[in-house]
């Protein structure tokens, strides 16, 4: 399996994460290019239905990377975020997929060796686990879970997140 | 130099019912300061400190009182105290002369305790006894028409004399 | 109080029924000498310096002091009859011959025509003239001071001549003290260096140049009316009565339309390491008190001294300091090699102490930098490239050249090297402040590993931050010289400006709407905006975004169960879109 | 309720006929005198050894023993007086108490021994009142101290007390108080001489709240001591006189500012106060009336500078007894600022005389502008040392010798020195005419005009400060032959440095240089310029030193300087000591009168008498320290006091001269 290279999808955040990642580019730092990103405003943006898609466009491994916890540019997005990836890995392991593809990271602005080292981790990790074999698990990548899915994961999470207050 | 703990206690006490009895009125500051001079013959700084705080004063104020009349001592004063009136009828009745006697038999000027603590020797203006002048106080006894002669059994007396309690001590 | 005529040396003046004679004199500009005299305590009348003739024109005269004499109606006073020149004259002279000659004594017999006093020169550097007793009294109200003995033995004293445990230590005594009797500078001799201030501190005071509201304010920490409850002078001065001792800081809502942040620096303290002996030895300095020393308002007059007052022989100044440390900061501060230049040019300058540089890289970059180092070399300097390792106290042998051993490698020739000095300065590293990190929170910005704010971009917005509306300046983003940090400073004044000239708020394009006919009115997203951006219609049931509010963080948008809400610019189509390609 | 109060004049008239009639009833008093002048000779042991005595004769009924206040005969301590005779006895033993009462009071024998000789006449005085030293008094004041027990309120009342002080409680108002004192022309004792009257109108006046009334008894003068006897022998005067004058000022609060080495005086004020406070004459509502009036006594420090006003004022404040400057007068902000009025002890004793007996009869006694007594101290080189009570403008003359007996042992009368510290000494005999002839070069003779005896100076307030000298609070020292004037200006001036409070420049700095120039003159280090320096110090510190002390402390100098210059003289220029006491300039020296006692030989502190018993003795010139020892001593008056390196030749003239002592002489001295 030496051969393979994985594809991961970052998920970033504009402020911390997005800044970090340029932060380790200008700053010649080298990391896997395993990794092509997405940037969203807020990791509160993540909708785990990008997760499920990435999955199923093909990528082995999804990395969402957000501000440190109390760090937020809008106060609290990510705390939505570290509430609702958990509860997507619940639903990775449902359906077959080890929730080990799914990443949540913390990377601020000023972290570019981070952000290099998060993502060379991962790398080696999805290179450990082996591609991801979606037809494999008798899963319709066209036809991912419905929009009740959705509504389950995102009312559990809303949940979750009252009773946390 | 400060006080052992019993002796703090017995200050406090002292104090106490001093600034009691003058119900801490600034005028009666100086009356104050005598009572503790008379208890101690001196005035030990605690007790200053303590009138200061029991009366509202600011130490300063009781420093500067107290160094500033000749009666008030910061330093203890020795077990006999020696007073030599140089007042104008004594001084010339030549006062002079026995203050230079006494000076130079006791080893001390005018206002300093002998090494042993036995004997504190001072010059004052005037105990209003001109007509027996010169005259000089020991221990608040009178000794009239003073001569070198005198001074010298008077001396002699004093450093014989010995206290009540020693002699109590002595016969225990 | 009723007015009443009196004649100065035939000048006439009206004055106040009782005021003193000296206030009238000096209205008519008449100068009559005084030692004890202060206009805003009760006239004590001691020095006798002041005194002057009255008259009453029948044929009645007195020799009385000006300072504390009321006027009364018909009083004639002369203050240059030979009998009031006699009287001053003797005064100084029987005073000299007991003080010793201080300017103030001094520029007194010149004026009365003092030339040699007859009873001789005195050594008392005190002349009794009480200002400090009263002002400690009276003023101040700590009454930390007296007068003990009396006559010829009468002396300025604290109780029982130990450390007062009234004194405050707000120095007025030392301010009034006409000739130097009473000092601040040290305590027994001894130049404490981390003590030395700026220079003299006043509790009144503009905090700083540019300060806005451009007045002056009392800080409680040194009024001394704030500590006792006394002084109030200030507001005898102030001609239009705006001394409020009872205003307090508070908390004002200002509408702002740009924010600078320029917090600074701290400086590093160098205690904890421990090889530089810092804190321990009293002449190892750290380079703001070598800096505080210099000033020429500073206790020591700008003198370089030891702590015992001596001039050193020699000093090492050592670079990097807590900078390019990996136990400390790795950053260079930038700024160390070039002061520490120039403190070798002010030794030079000042002293004739030999200097030594220990540096590891010698970074003069720029403008006249490089220049200024080469003067340096022909002033004599030695550099040394190395980093000063361990200050130990001398041993004996040293002694006729330092008190203090530095060791260093020299790296040019390659050999450790032991240099004795007496004083060690310690060029410590610029670090963030302590309480950066509030500050990033407080703003929305973020601070490096350093604790640095970071700029927007570290190349093409250096001076703005994260948080649209707020820009850095100065060493608060990372350290710089002068000339940088006020470079800076122009350029985030001139965003604020830009800003601020606008009139109008550009909005970013990138905010969230909901789309009305998929909002089922789940209201989950109400709860969720933390800019409360969303409201719910009642009469339509559905959730509304108000695009002002919004922006645009998408929390809401990841939450739609119906996916009734879109994120401009960053719709879910969008994203969809992204990943498909960039997976494809 | 207390039933020993007074309300009304009435009662207090009841009880002092009360008291007067069982007094009359015949009884023999012995009033043993208790002043600090007789209590320093012993006279408790005298009163002690009476009440033995009587109880032995089983006399205790019929005769009673009381211990009065002074006298004023401080010489002839301790006093006896038998009344109401009169007898006087004099220098009392306790042996000589037995004596007194089986002879005197069982057999109504005299006890010649102790009767009173007049030096002079040798006549044998019994009664009291005929001896020289009453006789020419008029004790007004001092009178009562004599006859009653200064603890016995009721001895006060007996004898008047507080008669005065109802007349002017319930017949007079304040303002008729105070014009009464006015037209009295009482002046203030203490020595200002400023007219109490118009003291107690502008302090009435003055605007304030409260108001305050200070008895000043902080007499630090040295050689004056009538207002501790004052105190000691009758406080009740005192009190009695300022309840009257609070009254008369509108006071509530009255300070006594007494000295604490005077703890007699303070003893018996004390016990006073509280007696006047039982008996309703201090404290609310007195005599019935709506005025209160009450006493604080306070003990002073002991300081000379606590006698100025204002420094008193401070220090009964409890602060620093520094004076401060009085251009605003102390009855216009005094004792913690408020209108206050202070007089002295006397002059407070003076104000119930005034008020019962009228002004009209008290301003009948004494000059024109000084009205009324004055109690002197009579101290230093005189007989009959004692307090003296005389009215103004007696002379000096009277004062010294007819009443004071002149200088002892018949030497020659030189000077007197009145008013204390600041006061002058003035010469009273005209001065030796020789002149010595280095001094003619110097053109220091004076005019013989200038030369006056001003022994018949007649005294009071004025007539004194003409002549350079004070009132002051009444100490009068007198000097004979062997009193250096220079000496004695070197004393006050350094007794005045030493209680200079040094808050002025003048005053401090000035009694220092003033003092060092005395000194230095006293050495023989004197030069001519000395004097004209010392002059304009002198005057320097007259205008500006902030309080009296100072002000006035130039006056020994200055007064010195005007009726002794030639002593000064003889000191710069001669180098010599006329009256032999400065020891830089003096040598001792045995001549031929020595009768070998050898006495002297065993004072000698460093061994500087050479010779044997009954053989012609030798100060050794090189260890003679000139300490005055054998001086002090020598019954035969054979140490001289000559020009230093005179001794020798002194000595060596007596030993070609001496002879062992006759026997019959040595008899006869023995």
């Amino acid at each position: 399996m030496t051969n393979f290279e994985p594809k991961i999808l970052g998920i970033l955040c504009n402020w911390c994460s997005y800044t970090g990642a340029d932060l380790a580019g200008t700053a010649r730092m080298k990391y896997p290019a395993n990794m092509r990103s997405v940037r969203v405003m807020c990791s509160g943006r993540v909708d785990p239905g990008f997760i499920f898609d990435a999955l199923r466009a093909g990528a082995d491994g999804v990395l969402v990377c957000g501000c440190h916890p109390g760090d937020c540019h809008y106060h609290e997005g990510n705390y939505k975020c570290m509430r609702r990836i958990p509860l997507t890995k619940i639903l990775l392991e449902d359906m077959g997929i080890d929730p080990r593809r799914l990443r949540l990271e913390w990377v601020s602005a000023s972290e570019g060796a981070r952000f290099q080292q998060v993502v060379t981790e991962f790398t080696e990790e999805l290179r450990a686990l082996g591609p991801l074999k979606l037809r494999e698990l008798n899963f319709d990548p066209d036809h991912p879970a419905g929009g009740d899915n959705h509504v389950a994961v995102e009312s559990a999470a809303h949940d979750e997140l009252e009773a946390g207050h | 130099m400060s006080l052992p703990v019993e002796a703090q206690d017995e200050l406090e006490q002292i104090i106490t019912s001093i600034v009691d009895r003058y119900k801490a009125k600034p005028t009666a500051l100086i009356m104050a300061l005598q009572d503790i001079q008379k208890y101690y013959h001196y005035l030990p700084i605690e007790a200053l400190k303590l009138i200061a705080k029991k009366m509202n004063l600011p130490v300063a104020q009781l420093f500067g009182v107290a160094t500033f009349f000749k009666a008030f001592s910061l330093t203890p004063k020795g077990k006999h105290h020696m007073c030599v009136c140089t007042g104008t009828a004594c001084h010339v009745r030549q006062a002079g002369v026995i203050v230079d006697n006494l000076s130079r038999s006791l080893g001390i000027n005018p206002g300093e305790t002998t090494p042993d603590g036995e004997i504190s020797f001072e010059t004052v203006n005037c105990i209003g006894a001109c007509a027996l002048g010169p005259v000089i106080t020991v221990d608040d006894e009178y000794h009239g028409h003073m001569t070198v002669a005198k001074l010298n059994k008077v001396l002699d007396d004093l450093r014989g004399k010995k206290t009540a309690e020693e002699m109590v001590e002595e016969v225990q | 109080m009723e007015k009443v005529s009196i004649t100065i040396d035939g000048k006439p003046i009206e004055v106040e029924e009782g005021s003193y004679v000296l206030q009238a004199a000096e209205e008519l500009g008449i100068k009559i000498p005084t030692l004890c005299y202060y206009e805003h305590m009760t006239p004590y009348a001691a020095c006798r310096i002041c005194s002057v003739e009255a008259r009453d024109g029948k044929g009645w005269t007195k020799i009385v002091t000006a300072c504390n004499y009321p006027a009364w109606d018909g009083l004639q006073i002369f203050t240059d009859t030979p009998r009031v020149i006699t009287a001053r004259k003797v005064n100084l002279e029987m005073l000299m011959s007991h003080c010793a000659p201080a300017p103030v004594l001094q520029e007194l017999a010149d004026e009365l025509g003092v030339k040699e006093p007859r009873w001789g020169i005195g050594t008392d550097t005190c002349i009794m003239c009480g200002l400090c007793v009263r002002i400690c009294d009276e003023v101040v109200g700590a009454h930390a001071l007296t007068f003990s003995s009396r006559g010829i033995d009468r002396e300025v004293s604290t109780p029982f001549k130990l450390e007062s445990e009234d004194c405050i230590l707000c120095g007025a005594c030392a301010r009034y003290c006409p000739t130097g009797h009473i000092r601040m500078t040290d305590t027994n001799g001894r130049i404490l260096h981390s003590e030395l201030t700026l220079g003299p501190n006043t509790a009144i005071s503009i905090p700083f140049r540019q300060a806005i509201p451009n007045a002056p304010r009392i800080d409680p920490d040194y009024c001394i009316h704030m500590a006792t409850g006394g002084c109030k002078l200030c507001s005898k001065v102030c001609p239009k009565e705006c001394i409020n001792y009872e205003d307090k800081d508070e908390f004002e809502e200002l509408e702002i339309g740009a924010i600078i942040i320029a917090t600074g620096f701290q400086d590093f303290d160098p205690t904890p390491m421990q090889q530089f002996g810092y804190g321990k030895y009293p002449n190892v300095l750290s380079s703001i008190e070598f800096e505080q020393m210099n000033n020429a308002a500073s206790p020591t007059d700008g003198k370089i001294l030891m702590e015992n007052g001596e001039e050193p022989r020699s000093i090492a100044i050592l670079h990097c300091i807590g900078s390019r440390d990996e136990d400390h900061h790795k950053y260079c501060s930038r700024v160390c090699c070039m002061y520490a230049l120039k403190f070798a040019h002010l030794v030079k300058e000042k002293t004739n102490a030999e200097v030594y540089q220990l540096y590891i890289d010698m970074r003069t970059f720029g403008k006249g930098y490089e220049e200024f180092y080469q003067r340096i070399l022909t002033e004599g300097v030695n550099v040394i490239r190395g980093k000063g390792g361990e200050i130990v106290p001398a041993p004996p042998e040293y002694s006729s050249e330092g008190n203090l051993l530095v060791r260093c490698e020299d790296t040019l020739i390659g050999k450790f090297r032991e240099i004795p000095v007496d004083m060690v300065i310690l060029c410590t590293a610029l670090e963030a402040r302590g309480d950066a990190e509030d500050i990033a929170r407080k703003f929305n910005i973020s601070t490096g590993a350093d604790g640095w704010f970071i700029e927007a971009h570290p190349k093409l917005a250096p001076v703005s931050t994260t948080t649209e509306g707020v820009f850095l300046a100065g060493v608060c983003q990372g350290p710089k010289d002068i000339p940088d940090t006020v470079a800076q400073g122009t350029a985030a004044a001139a965003h604020s400006i830009r800003l601020l000239n606008m009139g109008e708020v550009l909005m970013d394009a990138a905010y969230a709407e909901i789309v009305e006919e998929f909002c089922s009115g789940c209201r989950i997203c109400n709860g969720l905006c933390p800019y409360n951006a969303i409201t719910f219609d009642e009469e339509k049931k559905v959730s509304e975004i108000n695009s002002a509010l919004c922006k645009a963080c998408g929390t809401c948008v990841a939450a739609c169960p119906t996916g009734a809400i879109k994120a401009r610019h960053f719709t879910d189509d969008q994203i969809y879109a992204q990943i498909e390609g960039i997976l494809a | 309720m207390n039933n020993n109060k007074f309300t009304s004049p009435e009662d207090l008239n009841r009880l002092r006929e009360r008291l007067v009639k069982q007094r009359e009833e015949g009884r023999i008093i012995i009033t043993v005198c208790a002043g600090t002048g007789c209590l320093a000779c012993g006279c408790e042991a005298v009163t002690a050894a009476f009440r033995e005595a009587l109880k032995e004769n089983q006399l205790e009924d019929k005769v009673e023993i009381r211990t009065t206040g002074c006298h004023g005969f401080c010489e002839r301590g301790p006093l006896v007086v038998l009344r109401p005779e009169g007898t006087f006895y004099q220098r009392v033993k306790p042996a000589d108490a037995k004596l007194i009462v089986e002879q005197t009071i069982k057999h109504g024998k005299l006890v010649n021994k102790l009767l009173y000789r007049d030096p002079q006449t040798k006549e044998v005085i019994v009664k009291e009142d005929d001896i020289p030293f009453y006789s020419k008094q008029m004790r007004l004041i001092f009178g009562m101290n004599g006859h009653m027990d200064p603890t016995s309120i009721n001895d006060y009342i007996a004898l008047g007390g507080y008669q005065a002080l109802a007349k002017a409680l319930l017949t007079m108002t304040p303002e008729q108080v105070i014009d009464e004192v006015k037209k009295s022309g009482l002046r203030g004792r203490g020595g200002g001489g400023y007219h109490a009257g118009k003291k107690w109108a502008s302090c009435r006046r003055a605007k304030g709240e409260p108001k305050y009334v200070i008895c000043n008894a902080d007499e630090g003068d040295p050689g004056a001591f009538m207002d501790r006897s004052l105190l000691e022998g009758n406080p009740h005067g005192v009190i009695e006189g300022m309840v009257i004058g609070a009254f008369a000022i509108g006071s509530h609060d009255g300070y006594v500012y007494v000295r604490n080495e005077y703890p007699l005086a303070v003893k018996n004020l004390n016990i006073a106060v509280d007696a006047a406070r039982e008996h309703g004459f201090l404290g609310d509502n007195i005599f019935g009336s709506s005025f209160n009036f009450d006493i604080d006594v306070s003990r002073g420090g002991g300081a000379f500078v606590c006698g100025e006003s204002t420094a008193l004022m401070a220090s009964l404040e409890g602060k620093i007894g520094e004076p401060r400057a009085k251009y605003v007068h102390t009855v216009d902000a005094g004792l913690w600022d408020k209108p206050s009025n202070l007089n002295n002890v006397e002059t407070w004793a003076n104000v119930p005389l005034i008020i019962e007996k009228g002004a009209d009869w008290y301003s009948r006694i004494g000059t024109a502008s000084s009205k009324g007594t004055k109690v002197f101290a009579l101290t230093g080189k005189i007989n009959n040392t004692g307090l003296v009570e005389v009215p103004m403008g007696i002379t000096l003359r009277e004062i010294i010798f007819d009443i004071g007996g002149g200088p002892p042992k018949g030497k020659k009368f030189k000077a007197v020195q009145t008013g204390g510290p600041s006061g002058g000494t003035l010469v009273v005999e005209t001065r030796e005419p020789k002149v010595h002839e280095s001094l003619v070069a110097h053109g220091d003779i004076r005019d013989e005009e200038e030369v006056v005896s001003l022994l018949d100076l007649p005294v009071d307030f004025d007539e004194l400060t003409k002549v350079g000298s004070m009132m002051g609070s009444g100490g009068m020292i007198v000097m004979d032959q062997d009193s250096c004037m220079v000496d004695v200006a070197k004393y006050f001036l350094n007794f005045l440095q030493e209680e200079s409070c040094g808050k002025c420049t003048p005053c401090r700095e000035g009694l220092r240089i003033t003092l060092e120039i005395l000194t230095r003159i006293s050495e023989g280090k004197g030069q001519m310029e000395d004097l004209d320096t010392l002059e304009e110090i002198s005057q320097v510190m007259i205008d500006t030193c902030l309080c009296q002390l100072g002000g006035s402390a130039p006056n020994p100098v200055l007064s010195t300087i005007r009726y002794f210059r030639q002593e000064y003289l003889a000191h710069i220029v001669e180098k010599r000591c006329p009256a032999g006491v400065c020891k830089e300039l003096v040598s001792h020296a045995i001549d031929e009168t020595c009768t070998g006692c050898h006495v002297c030989f065993s004072v000698c502190p460093t061994n500087a008498i050479i010779g044997q018993t009954k053989t012609l003795h030798v100060i050794d010139q090189d260890a003679c320290i000139q300490c005055g020892a054998c001086y002090q001593l020598c019954r035969f008056d054979s140490i001289k006091r000559v020009k230093r390196g005179e001794g020798d030749a002194i000595q060596y003239v007596a030993k070609e001269k001496w002879h062992p002592p006759v026997k019959k002489k040595a008899a006869a001295v023995a």
